[in-house]
């Protein structure tokens, strides 16, 4: 087995069993935290496959990360407070159940990164880093003046939605939904990084005119695949509204494109499991450093250095080696 | 992984006296790192000061920074509700993060006692029976400007507020209380350091003075720009911008300013005055206005822990509704919101020795409840 | 709006468009040189704004702040570019926004550590404060006419640093071809540390003369460094010529529409609404604004494919 | 008179002042090899970029059977039959050379938006790119990363990936560039071969290669065209020779 399928498969393992193990234990609050580590980590699985696979540096995912928070604030506010959000062309009461919810939030975060996208893709390099920057700034502000959802105060919602078939307000219930949206993203991803599509992709980054060459427009790959990213993302950020029962515009702040992108390449850019060990990675530095000082981004600052520094690759990097090509 | 789990003595008191000698555990959320954290500092002191003085031990505090991210602070809330199973939670400054973890932890059955924060929506609409707020519903401070306002006889005020609901807030508060007309209004970006365009706006608007809600570094850049443009207009605004943390970094500029808050150091009573001795002594600075909100909280707690075991909610709900402590603010009463029946008073900005502090020089509203009071139905 | 109010926001969005220059300058200078992404330029600003709140505490002399501020963010910068920065020129963009990104976090934090929470004090020295009369009648404050000189100043010692002196030529040299001026037997490394510890410096001096009429605080460097990038890009990354062309039209297109846009749709909503949404609209406008310019010129006005 | 497959119509293209093509017009026909040639700076890379649809011609147009492929970018015209090989190896380096093959017949079947099934088990695909690869002999090393490979070894895939195109014309920019004589000659017997398949626009440096395998030769010099004919004629020119090959004749 290679290595990386070996680290891949203990993670998946960690990720079933430590959860359990701590509600078993009762410490509760460890669920919760995974849950925390499982959404960040779809958001990230979807930037990596935009910024991986086809090396396209966002730094505006916090856009639909906060967009699809704003799915689930708006459907679940409207449903709490009895103002339907539509009265034409049909009646819509807005939601609380979560499978409506995400598939609000994938189509309109894929129709974000689709008008991003068409903009921003026509740039490369810093500037494409700067102008999605941009785009998730005007979002970001626009949430904040935006009287209609709570501008900066946010939108809260009493209780969290509701799954069929399950009582989402158990932490460990609510953790196994969120895991299998995760494997289930990971499983879709790992797909495409296979398919010709994600041939085409990787392509796209590597060399562009090879691919101009063959006769595949790189700009509608690139595309494609943010908009792919975006809609992954932005499910993530319902759910992570979910698991708050809060959202607000911080969730479309540069500081959290930031750190989705620090995520990504903690664990390993391109990696199908680097997000995951990335997140996971940064929330319990958050956790443990956190409780050590109150000046720990200090130290948070370090270790980041050090990742970037001396362990090229990130943590999957430095567990499985480099990445090999194979087919 | 606790910040500081600060048992006030040896937990072996257990076997004290009376009926609520269970212990109690408070949950404090509070900003600690990054922009803003002098705020959550202060409460924080403030608070601590009044536990380590109440000398009780059977009252743990545990204390976690948010990092003024609301989304840190529901999931430290689901901790110490969770893992440390706090019986009461308090500490949050900015009502952005009130509203994310207030409904929460209310809806599992937790007290929330708010040294600070107090958005409308908490007062009104969405009130809960379990929710106190020991400082100020959002608006009182801008509405007893308004009302100073209208006292001293201003006709035309040009007035501004970064763009967000507590901006919003504000200009309404003042308005509600103020009555005359208005030269402008003007919203601002949240955050925005430069303010010349403003400041030219109201040279020309005819203004015959100033209100502006901007709270933090915001305020600090208006004052000086203000300060060094010209206009000499008199301005008016909330102690946020004026309080002791940030007016030395103010300096001169602000000097003469009226501003209009529930405390200030120089309240005459008894337990005032023993705060701010006892804060300096322990701490070294003087106490802000966040620091005395931190210690009444404290007080107010300790009070109800006196009374009744927190584990019969009824109870110590009705010691909390008492609020029987000496409030450094003088008289305190909640309304039937849970939010203060208080004085607000007009504060001026003066220089004692080397540090810029306040001086009380009148009350602009007596027992002032706020405006949404009657919304809320428990 | 009478027309002495519009020369004097036209003051006004050049004032804010030179401020922004003195923060953009360093890092389209660092960018154009290195090719280096540096989200630590915030940090720099800091640093300077810092440095002269500390030495103007302690000597009562704004001159003497200005020097620190120079000194101690050049110092930082040169430190931070021999420790960490040196070993990201040859890595992807990526390797660079991440670093630079933990360097934020070390600096903010570390200030905090070193000064407290609170925010500092600086001021405009007696001999700049209050406004000044202009031909017109329009009162402009003094510290901001100065502020306009020295930004003016610097740019046009940045030209004619890169148009005529060695060192500029180097410089240039060093953006056509990295190998080549090695080859020249010109010390890169020594070069590159100069150039990094210049636009620091410059970083240090915009913190400290803007912090002067703002507020000196942890965290007042990234919102500038997000309106730093804004310029850079809008000029195109690495002309000097761009960022001040850029920064003069963020400056402009922000004061205005501060101004303007809450007008605009007052004539057709009522105030208070037009208010806020003309505030929301001005607070995205300067990102429009951006997303336009990049649209049609995908790297920026003076920038090279 | 065998039928024009890609036709150049006097295409000129300038940058500022210089006149990097002037009036170029050339042909390509069915089953010839046409080359062109001539000295560093004569306008090979700018005619090439005009040719492939990476840059547009100020003036005059491309043909490609018949119609006018002038105003379509580099994708248009790979789609519509223009297979082209880059100077400087312009391959996927990170993927295998098997992938890279593929790639090409991807593009070639329009197979790209699948994001589901496994490419490399598509048997079609599979099967496609191996035969590209059997014809320039490098099926041993198929899943070997491009990276490793050497030299030559790309100039190889280069044109594999063409073949997978199934061009209707070969636009190929110094295949020989590096390639040792060995080299040279494996890949001389691959062109020969391939000109039955579809015509070759030849541009090289290599006179062995160019005499060896082309039917006309152009040579271009300062922008211009300055003669076209047989290997013999071009080979005798007085003109050429001053010009290009720098005898003293």
């Amino acid at each position: 087995m290679r290595r990386e399928t070996f680290v891949n498969i203990a993670a998946l393992a960690a990720l079933f069993v430590l959860p359990v193990w701590a509600n078993a234990t009762g410490e509760t609050y460890w669920v919760t935290l995974t849950t925390k580590v499982v959404i960040l980590a779809i958001a990230g699985v979807g930037l990596n496959l935009a910024l991986g696979l086809g090396g396209l540096v966002s730094f505006g995912h916090a856009a639909f990360f906060g967009v699809g928070g704003y799915v689930m604030g708006i459907l679940a506010s409207h449903l709490q407070d009895y103002v339907p959000l539509l009265t034409w062309p049909f009646l819509f009461e807005g939601s609380n159940q979560m499978p409506v919810i995400w598939l609000v939030a994938l189509v309109f975060g894929a129709l974000t990164a689709l008008s991003i996208g068409l903009l921003s893709l026509r740039t490369s390099g810093v500037y494409f880093i700067m102008i999605t920057l941009a785009f998730g700034q005007m979002l970001f502000y626009f949430a904040i003046s935006w009287p209609a959802y709570g501008g900066e105060d946010g939108l809260s919602i009493y209780v969290r939605n509701e799954f069929p078939g399950l009582n989402t307000l158990v932490p460990i219930e609510f953790y196994g939904l969120c895991l299998t949206v995760l494997v289930a993203v990971l499983f879709l991803v790992w797909r495409i990084s296979l398919s010709s599509f994600g041939l085409a992709l990787g392509a796209a980054r590597q060399n562009a005119e090879r691919l101009q060459a063959v006769g595949i427009e790189p700009f509608r790959i690139r595309l494609t695949a943010f908009v792919i990213s975006g809609a992954i993302t932005a499910l993530a950020g319902a759910m992570y509204a979910d698991l708050n029962r809060f959202v607000s515009p911080n969730m479309f702040s540069w500081q959290t494109s930031g750190e989705i992108m620090v995520f990504v390449i903690l664990g390993g850019v391109g990696r199908l499991f680097g997000p995951v060990l990335g997140a996971a990675l940064f929330i319990l530095m958050e956790h443990i450093l956190g409780g050590m000082s109150e000046f720990w981004h200090i130290y948070l600052g370090f270790v980041l250095l050090g990742v970037v520094l001396f362990a090229r690759g990130g943590l999957m990097g430095l567990l499985a080696g480099r990445e090999v090509s194979h087919d | 992984m606790k910040l500081k789990s600060i048992a006030l003595a040896a937990a072996m008191s257990a076997l004290a006296i009376g009926a609520h000698a269970e212990g109690l555990k408070v949950g404090m959320i509070t900003t600690l790192s990054g922009g803003g954290a002098g705020l959550g500092i202060d409460v924080r002191d403030g608070f601590m000061l009044a536990m380590k003085q109440s000398g009780r031990d059977d009252i743990e505090v545990v204390i976690e920074d948010d990092q003024r991210k609301p989304d840190i602070a529901v999931q430290l809330a689901d901790k110490m509700i969770q893992s440390e199973k706090v019986d009461v939670l308090t500490g949050i400054i900015w009502s952005n993060l009130a509203m994310a973890v207030v409904p929460a932890a209310t809806a599992q059955n937790k007290f929330y006692l708010s040294p600070n924060a107090g958005p409308s929506a908490l007062a009104g609409k969405r009130c809960h029976k379990n929710y106190f707020n020991v400082a100020w519903q959002n608006d009182n401070l801008h509405e007893a400007a308004g009302a100073y306002a209208k006292g001293a006889g201003y006709k035309n005020t040009f007035i501004l507020a970064p763009n967000y609901p507590a901006g919003k807030d504000a200009l309404t508060g003042y308005k509600r209380m103020y009555g005359g007309d208005l030269a402008g209004e003007t919203y601002t970006k949240l955050g925005q350091t430069d303010y010349a365009a403003e400041i030219a706006q109201i040279r020309a608007s005819g203004a015959d003075s100033v209100f502006f809600f901007l709270p933090g570094g915001m305020g600090i850049a208006f004052l000086k720009q203000y300060a060094d443009s010209g206009v000499d207009l008199p301005v008016v605004g909330p102690a946020f911008s004026f309080d002791q943390g940030i007016l030395q970094a103010v300096g001169e500029a602000a000097l003469g300013v009226i501003n209009t808050s529930q405390w200030n150091k120089d309240i005459d009573n008894a337990a005032n005055s023993a705060f701010v001795d006892s804060f300096q002594a322990e701490y070294g600075r003087l106490p802000s206005l966040y620091a005395s909100q931190g210690f009444d909280t404290a007080n107010l707690l300790i009070s109800a822990a006196g009374k009744a075991d927190v584990k019969d909610q009824d109870a110590f709900r009705a010691a909390l509704e008492a609020a029987e402590f000496d409030s450094v603010r003088g008289d305190f009463a909640f309304g039937p919101n849970h939010h203060p029946v208080q004085n607000i008073y007009v504060r001026e900005v003066i220089k004692e020795g080397d540090v810029y502090t306040n001086k009380i020089v009148g009350t602009a509203l007596e027992n002032h409840a706020d405006a949404y009071a009657g919304d809320c139905k428990m | 709006m009478p027309t002495y109010l519009i020369v004097e926001q036209l003051l006004n969005g050049l004032q804010f468009g030179v401020m922004l220059f003195l923060s953009a300058a360093g890092l389209t200078l660092i960018f154009g040189v290195m090719g280096l992404i540096n989200l630590a330029h915030g940090s720099l600003y800091m640093i300077g704004a810092f440095a002269a709140a500390a030495v103007a505490g302690a000597t009562g002399s704004f001159v003497m702040a200005l020097a620190a501020s120079l000194a101690a963010a050049a110092a930082a910068g040169a430190l931070v570019e021999i420790l960490v920065i040196r070993r990201l020129y040859d890595r992807d963009h990526l390797d660079q926004v991440l670093a630079t990104f933990a360097l934020i976090l070390i600096f903010s934090e570390g200030t905090r550590w070193m000064f407290g929470s609170f925010p500092l004090f600086l001021d405009v020295p007696s001999y700049l404060s209050g406004p000044v009369t202009l031909p017109g009648g329009i009162q402009y404050p003094l510290y901001r006419l100065t502020i306009i000189g020295i930004g003016l100043a610097i740019a046009a010692g940045l030209f004619l640093l890169i148009a005529r002196t060695r060192i500029g030529i180097r410089i240039r040299a060093g953006e056509a071809d990295r190998e080549m001026i090695a080859a020249l037997g010109v010390d890169i490394s020594k070069l590159y540390t100069l150039v990094f510890a210049l636009g620091a410096a410059l970083a240090g001096l915009s913190g400290a003369l803007v912090g002067a009429i703002q507020s000196v605080q942890v965290g007042m460097g990234e919102p500038v460094l997000i309106l730093a990038f804004v310029v850079i890009v809008i000029g195109g990354i690495g002309s000097i010529k761009g960022a001040l062309v850029g920064s003069l039209l963020v400056g402009l297109t922000d004061t205005f529409g501060r101004i303007l846009l809450p007008v605009a749709f007052g004539t057709f909503m009522e105030p208070s609404a037009a208010n806020s949404v003309g505030a929301a609209l001005a607070s995205m406008s300067i990102y429009l604004l951006m997303a336009v310019v990049l649209i049609v010129r995908p790297t920026g006005l003076y920038g090279r494919a | 008179m065998t039928e024009v497959v890609l036709g150049i119509n006097g295409i000129s293209k300038a940058y500022g002042a210089l006149q990097a093509n002037n009036d170029i017009t050339l042909d390509l026909r069915a089953g010839e090899i046409h080359a062109l040639i001539g000295p560093n700076g004569a306008g090979k890379s700018t005619f090439i970029k005009q040719v492939s649809g990476a840059e547009q011609p100020d003036q005059g147009a491309v043909t490609l059977l018949g119609d006018d492929i002038t105003p379509l970018g580099a994708v248009a015209r790979a789609q519509k039959g223009l297979g082209r090989t880059f100077q400087i190896s312009s391959l996927a380096m990170e993927y295998t050379v098997l992938q890279n093959v593929v790639l090409g017949a991807m593009g070639r079947r329009g197979r790209v938006m699948r994001f589901f099934a496994p490419v490399l088990k598509d048997a079609a695909l599979l099967n496609a790119a191996m035969r590209a690869l059997e014809r320039v002999g490098l099926q041993d090393v198929a899943h070997v990363e491009t990276a490793v490979l050497s030299h030559g070894q790309r100039r190889q895939l280069e044109v594999a990936v063409a073949l997978t195109l199934e061009p209707k014309v070969f636009l190929m920019d110094e295949p020989m560039a590096g390639l040792g004589a060995e080299g040279s000659q494996d890949l001389i017997r691959v062109l020969d071969a391939l000109r039955h398949e579809a015509p070759i626009l030849l541009v090289e440096h290599d006179m062995d290669a160019v005499f060896a395998l082309a039917d006309r030769i152009s040579v271009l010099v300062y922008g211009q065209i300055i003669a076209t004919g047989a290997p013999e004629d071009i080979r005798h020119n007085a003109d050429v020779r001053t010009a290009y090959l720098g005898d003293d004749a």
